[in-house]
């Protein structure tokens, strides 16, 4: 078991660190951060100094290094516009990211795979082409025009709900149900097709053969082996969480990380984009590798292959 | 005549209205062991699926199945539940798929106890590590946890039985138990099985293509060919002198392991697709010994002097069979 | 059967190419569920559409009719109304969906093209090779692509090339993972191994055999990136990273409609709309391509 | 003597199971000193149960898998190395037929290009024959000609199997390696492919190795049958005598394990215990645990593979040697 979890912790830090490498490198090679920030029409001098202050005249490795070492000190650079730590800028918005991401998740959770389970039960049913339109809605509709439309219904036409802002309760409804429908969705239906192929399995007609009820058969042997798949989905959609904030707080103007990045990363903000790179890459392989040791917890097969 | 202990009667499947299986009628007597054979497609396994209502949603089943006189064909849920591993039980094929892989052995047979015999705890735990000794699991209690990918396809199939016996059924259907075995460990688990009908005085249906597997463990045999029972006897009969052409057909077929090496014996043709089966007896365009009547009406299950029920309009004579085959039959 | 029929058919009428399509019609009506015949139908409108552009366009895209500004469809010169300067929003609907679909096209094309290479030579060179195909795929599955993808434009500056290209990235570890497991399982112990072992090359078991298998998955898997990269492209001309006006795309369509929203909304919804309609039509004739390219099915 | 046209002596074949991502890799010896001698146009059956190594010696044997040690020669020559030009002509004579059918075609093909791809592969005949050349074949393993036009999938499984032998002879192979070739098939099916696989076999002089578990299927087609148990041969003799008397402890076991329709066999010697693992051979004679007859002898050295009278070999210390009488 523990060489199971160290392979897969040593391989988690190794897609961080390319991720981070990938990042550092790319921002750094893609123009001048120095130009922008200052504008077109500033001397050259003021450009060289601003360079040397911010390192960036040094060549790239040294500056590579000089991240590194920042890095696991604790010291993810300085916003270059707010002239503010650039993870004390961050962390100031996680709380507002995460009042709209986690019920997005819950929601998730517990509409999308019990919706697909009864649907996988009682094919042909309403239920089941119920879930397969929600599923091919939550498919096809950009997350934004989804947005957009809600906010159009009931902030528009209906104006029962506030479109744009974060001060009370009611603010966060739209933005949640925005983020959620899509994974609602996508969840519904791989949960669905799970379930049906699980239900086809010789072991489900022997519980049933044993005499089990329904009910023993569907809880007891059916779902703990849907819930492999499932919960591959699950992490790859946490990982994901993130991400798929940006463009929901830029729709509702919400004062979290996703519209920090965009914000920070048309005004070539280096130290704020990487740090937020840096969370989110973080984030995206930490659940992936929760994922994998629920594997071993949940599929003993798995835990045999690779433990002794 | 002590009352059969599971009748079914004109029992019918049909999957999206095509007919699979057309009316079989059989009786299984207290302790008796009946031997169903035929190739794959007759419907041998169909029939018990759908006598203890475990074919999927989309199969219609229609017909009666009485067990000591009680009707379950159709019954509601709760009663087929309770007739599931209390009064029929069933083993499957291929026992590495049909034991769940994620939950422990153990647990799998004290489930079945907790149901059918209100065992719970360390009374269940006690039941199953006897049970897993009476099939013949070495040292049970180490392995009371294990998962099934740590046991070998035999060991699996014996935990099946295990889990069968848990309900102390009067009945044991098993579909095929040892068609994925190798021959040695097949052998074993055929002698298992009569042991243990000897030991429980449960009885058996034996479902197999394997006609030696079924002549070792069976006292009478059907055999099936597209969905209808051909023909119907006590094993020493049948084996001695099949009177169906198609029953004939299948023992040419078997090659011999004693005797001279000689050419195989095949039956013409393939089994015909149950979505257009011939008029008449199904079996006629591959029957060497088809009339006319045979293409046109369908012959139905009769009983003739013997004890035997045959289902032919033309059967093989009895005295005047002179083939080689039978004769060295006798010598062996 | 049904590809049999089909012969007959063209050869019994050897006359024009008219009576082809008639009868490529009739056989798809015959053959074709209803919705899935509406989806090819939006896909084939949607094509010629990207194809006739600058003909079908009533008036050019920046061209603005300061009179009637944010005028309602139905207006008499403007059928789909104009936008908050004047331009007709039905012309840069028609130029969005061109561009909107030469991207999502030329990305996806791309993405399977580099996927399967990658795929098959995982497949065929085993151990190094497949470790690192492998070890990308993972890479780029961790990769927030959105937010990388953001962060690209933004410091290289956002032209059509880079955004094909990068789109190109999008999605290319799926059909790797795929053209490598169909590869393995056919030259394990499957078809292509049994052609192996009646002596051909094997370029002529890759090419004439796992090609064609694998190909059929393939198409059906480039149904589901295209919609997913059209949504991906939207997003970023939403939030003005992806296709820089003048130009103008279905996303940053319905990024400028955001503002009037309240008064003019036709400017938002008709993008959003095609946006809708043109991945539900792919997604649905991709499930129905699955079934009929698998002869097993038929 | 014509000289032999298949000879493989003592082929070691070793896998390596790796436990794990960084898990040690763990050796398997499948198969461990086997040697074989194969006349034009004999049948040489390989019985044994699952773990015994009989497929991964008909691999070895056709140069598919590279042997660690020993060699094989064809005609004579040692084999081409896989991958090689000369390995891919040897092809057109020495032939595979696997146990599935459906997974050994093409889905997207019909079975006529099928069978007429090894002459392309080869050019064997110039290409207008061909046509007539694979209805001959069709013909000659009993499949219809308006069969020709359609998928694998649309066949019955014996018609598949069918349509796999005629792709194996359409290069008029002199080798024909067989792996449980009927055991997928009904009884009344099996006997149709059996009977057409010797008759193709006796007008064409091509020599066969026939895989299979089954006992019965292989006294029936086989002139010599080889008995394996975890990678080495225990016992060879001629088909006629091997299962009517046999002499090693295993394959008494196997034969007697066969039930005889209509015969309740009583006092049969059943095997206990479990089929060995390869990864963990027991020591000395690697079927002493579950033998009854082991002794002491048999726990510490291995018998090696003794000639034993009429033609026969086999390798157990209880079995006497040539020289002494036969004794129980």
């Amino acid at each position: 078991m523990i060489r199971f979890v160290l392979t897969r912790l040593l391989r988690a830090v190794m897609t961080i660190f390319a991720v981070v490498t990938f990042a550092f490198v790319v921002l750094r090679m893609s123009g001048d951060p120095a130009q922008v920030m200052l504008g077109p029409d500033v001397p050259q001098d003021a450009v060289d100094a601003f360079r040397k202050a911010w390192g960036l005249d040094q060549p790239l490795w040294v500056q590579y290094l000089a991240y590194i070492k920042s890095i696991f000190s604790g010291d993810f650079g300085v916003s270059m516009r707010d002239k503010v730590s650039a993870l004390q800028l961050v962390l100031e918005r996680i709380p507002a990211t995460l009042q709209l991401t986690l019920p997005a998740l819950l929601l998730k959770l517990l509409i999308g795979i019990p919706a697909g389970v009864y649907a996988a039960l009682h094919r042909q049913s309403f239920a089941d082409r119920g879930v397969i339109l929600l599923a091919i809605f939550g498919f096809t509709i950009p997350s934004f025009v989804m947005g957009l439309l809600l906010v159009l219904i009931f902030s528009v036409i209906l104006g029962v709900l506030p479109s744009g802002g974060q001060d009370t309760w009611m603010h966060s409804i739209l933005p949640t149900i925005t983020m959620s429908i899509g994974g609602i969705g996508i969840l519904a239906r791989f949960s669905r097709s799970a379930m049906i192929e699980v239900m086809g399995q010789p072991y489900i007609r022997t519980a049933s053969a044993k005499g089990l009820k329904w009910s023993d058969v569907v809880w007891g042997h059916a779902l703990p082996n849907a819930a492999v798949p499932i919960v591959t989905i699950v992490g790859f959609m946490v990982g994901s969480l993130i991400a798929g904030a940006v463009v929901v707080e830029s729709i509702f103007s919400w004062p979290g990380i996703g519209r920090l990045l965009v914000v920070s990363v048309t005004n070539r903000d280096l130290a704020v984009v990487q740090c937020i790179l840096l969370m989110i890459a973080a984030t995206m392989v930490i659940s992936n590798l929760v994922v994998d040791l629920l594997y071993g917890w949940l599929d003993p097969r798995l835990r045999a292959q690779t433990a002794h | 005549m002590i009352p059969n202990l599971v009748e079914l009667r004109s029992l019918r499947v049909a999957f999206d209205g095509v007919q699979v299986l057309h009316g079989i009628d059989l009786d299984v007597g207290r302790g008796e062991s009946v031997g169903l054979v035929g190739e794959s497609g007759c419907g041998k396994s169909v029939t018990w699926l759908a006598a203890l209502g475990l074919l999927p949603g989309k199969a219609s089943v229609t017909g009666s199945v009485r067990i000591e006189g009680r009707e379950i064909c159709g019954g509601s849920r709760h009663v087929l539940e309770e007739v599931r591993g209390g009064r029929i039980a069933m083993i499957f094929q291929d026992p590495s798929s049909s034991l769940n892989p994620v939950i422990r052995i153990g647990r799998q047979i004290t489930e079945a106890l907790a149901i059918h015999r209100r065992l719970h705890g360390e009374a269940a735990k006690t039941e199953a590590l006897r049970l897993m000794d009476m099939v013949g699991i070495p040292d049970a209690r180490r392995r009371f946890d294990l998962y099934p990918h740590e046991f070998s396809g035999g060991q699996c199939q014996r935990l099946m039985i295990a889990m069968a016996l848990a309900g102390q059924p009067d009945l044991l259907i098993a579909d095929e138990p040892t068609t994925a075995l190798d021959a040695t460990i097949q052998a074993q688990i055929l002698d298992l099985l009569v042991q243990l009908r000897a030991e429980t005085g449960m009885a058996m249906v034996f479902i197999s293509h394997d006609l030696g597997a079924v002549s070792q463990v069976c006292e009478r045999v059907c055999a099936m060919y597209a969905g209808r029972i051909v023909e119907q006897g006590r094993m020493e009969q049948l084996f001695a002198e099949p009177r169906h052409p198609y029953t004939r057909g299948l023992f040419d077929a078997i090659p011999r392991i004693d005797g001279p090496r000689q050419r195989l014996i095949p039956i013409t043709g393939t089994v015909p697709n149950p979505k257009n089966l011939p008029a008449g007896c199904a079996f006629s365009p591959r029957c060497g010994r088809a009339v006319e009547a045979c293409r046109s009406d369908l012959p139905n299950l009769e009983p003739i002097h013997d004890g035997r029920r045959l289902a032919c309009h033309r059967p093989v004579p009895v005295v005047s069979a002179p083939p080689v085959r039978t004769r060295t039959l006798e010598a062996v | 059967m049904t590809s049999a029929d089909m012969a007959q058919k063209q050869s019994a009428q050897p006359q024009s190419a008219r009576s082809g399509v008639l009868g490529l019609i009739s056989y798809l009506r015959r053959h074709v569920p209803f919705s899935v015949g509406l989806g090819i139908f939006w896909l084939a409108a949607m094509v010629l559409v990207a194809c006739f552009a600058d003909s079908l366009r009533p008036y050019g895209i920046t061209a603005m009719d300061l009179t009637n500004r944010l005028a309602s469809p139905g207006n008499a010169a403007h059928w789909l109304g104009t936008d908050e300067l004047g331009r007709d929003v039905l012309s840069r609907l028609i130029q969005s969906i061109r561009v909107s679909l030469v991207i999502a096209f030329g990305a996806t094309i791309l993405s399977a093209v580099f996927g399967t290479a990658l795929g098959f030579a995982a497949a065929k060179f085993r151990g190094a090779v497949e470790h690192l195909v492998l070890v990308l795929a993972d890479f780029q599955a961790a990769l927030p692509f959105l937010i990388m993808s953001l962060a690209v434009l933004a410091f290289f500056g956002s032209s059509m090339l880079l955004l094909v290209c990068l789109m190109g990235f999008y999605g290319w570890e799926r059909y790797a993972r795929i053209a490598r497991g169909l590869a393995i399982s056919a030259s394990a112990q499957g078809y292509a191994a049994a052609v192996v072992q009646l002596g051909a090359t094997p370029t002529r078991v890759y090419l004439r055999h796992i090609l064609p298998n694998v190909a059929s998955t393939l198409i059906v898997s480039m149904t589901l990136t295209f919609p997913e990269i059209i949504l991906m492209e939207s997003g970023l001309s939403f939030l003005g990273l992806g296709v820089q006006p003048p130009e103008t795309s279905l996303g940053n369509m319905v990024g400028f409609g955001r503002e009037y929203l309240t008064r003019a909304p036709w400017t938002m919804l008709a993008p959003a709309l095609v946006i809708m309609l043109t991945t539900l039509s792919i997604s649905l004739v991709g499930d129905w391509l699955r079934d009929t390219l698998d002869p097993t099915v038929r | 003597m014509t000289s032999a046209l298949l000879e493989a002596n003592n082929l070691v074949r070793i896998y390596q199971i790796r436990r794990g991502l960084f898990g040690k890799p763990t050796p398997v010896r499948a198969v461990n000193g086997v040697s074989i001698k194969l006349m034009p146009g004999e049948t040489l059956g390989i019985v044994g149960e699952s773990g015994s190594g009989k497929s991964t010696l008909g691999r070895m044997l056709l140069g598919i898998d590279p042997a660690q040690s020993g060699e094989v020669k064809f005609e004579g020559k040692p084999m081409a190395p896989p991958g090689t030009a000369e390995w891919r002509a040897l092809r057109a004579r020495m032939q595979f037929v696997y146990q599935d059918p459906l997974a050994a075609l093409d889905r997207r093909l019909t079975i006529a290009t099928q069978i007429g791809e090894p002459l392309n592969i080869h050019k064997l005949i110039p290409k207008e024959h061909r046509a007539a050349r694979v209805e001959e074949l069709m013909s000659a393993v009993g499949l219809r000609r308006d069969q020709a036009g359609r998928f694998p999938h649309e066949l019955s499984g014996g018609q598949r199997q069918r349509a796999v032998i005629a792709r194996a002879l359409a290069s008029r192979p002199r080798l024909l390696v067989c792996d449980e070739p009927v055991s997928a098939l009904d009884v009344s099916i099996q006997a149709q492919v059996v009977n057409m696989l010797r008759d193709l076999q006796e007008q064409n002089r091509i020599a066969m190795i026939f895989i299979s578990h089954d006992l019965k299927v292989v006294r029936n087609i086989a002139d010599r049958v080889a008995v394996m148990y975890l990678g080495q041969i225990v016992e060879e003799a001629s088909s006629d005598v091997i299962f009517h008397s046999p002499r090693h402890p295993y394959t008494e076991a196997l034969v007697s394990s066969v039930p005889v329709p209509g015969k309740i066999l009583e006092g049969r010697r059943i095997l206990q215990g479990e089929p060995p693992n390869p990864a963990k051979r027991p020591s000395g004679c690697a079927f002493h645990p579950r033998c009854p007859l082991a002794s002491d002898i048999c726990r510490t050295s291995a018998p090696d593979l003794r000639s034993i009278g009429n033609g026969r070999t086999a390798a157990c210390h209880l079995v006497p040697g040539e020289t002494a009488p036969v004794a129980a």
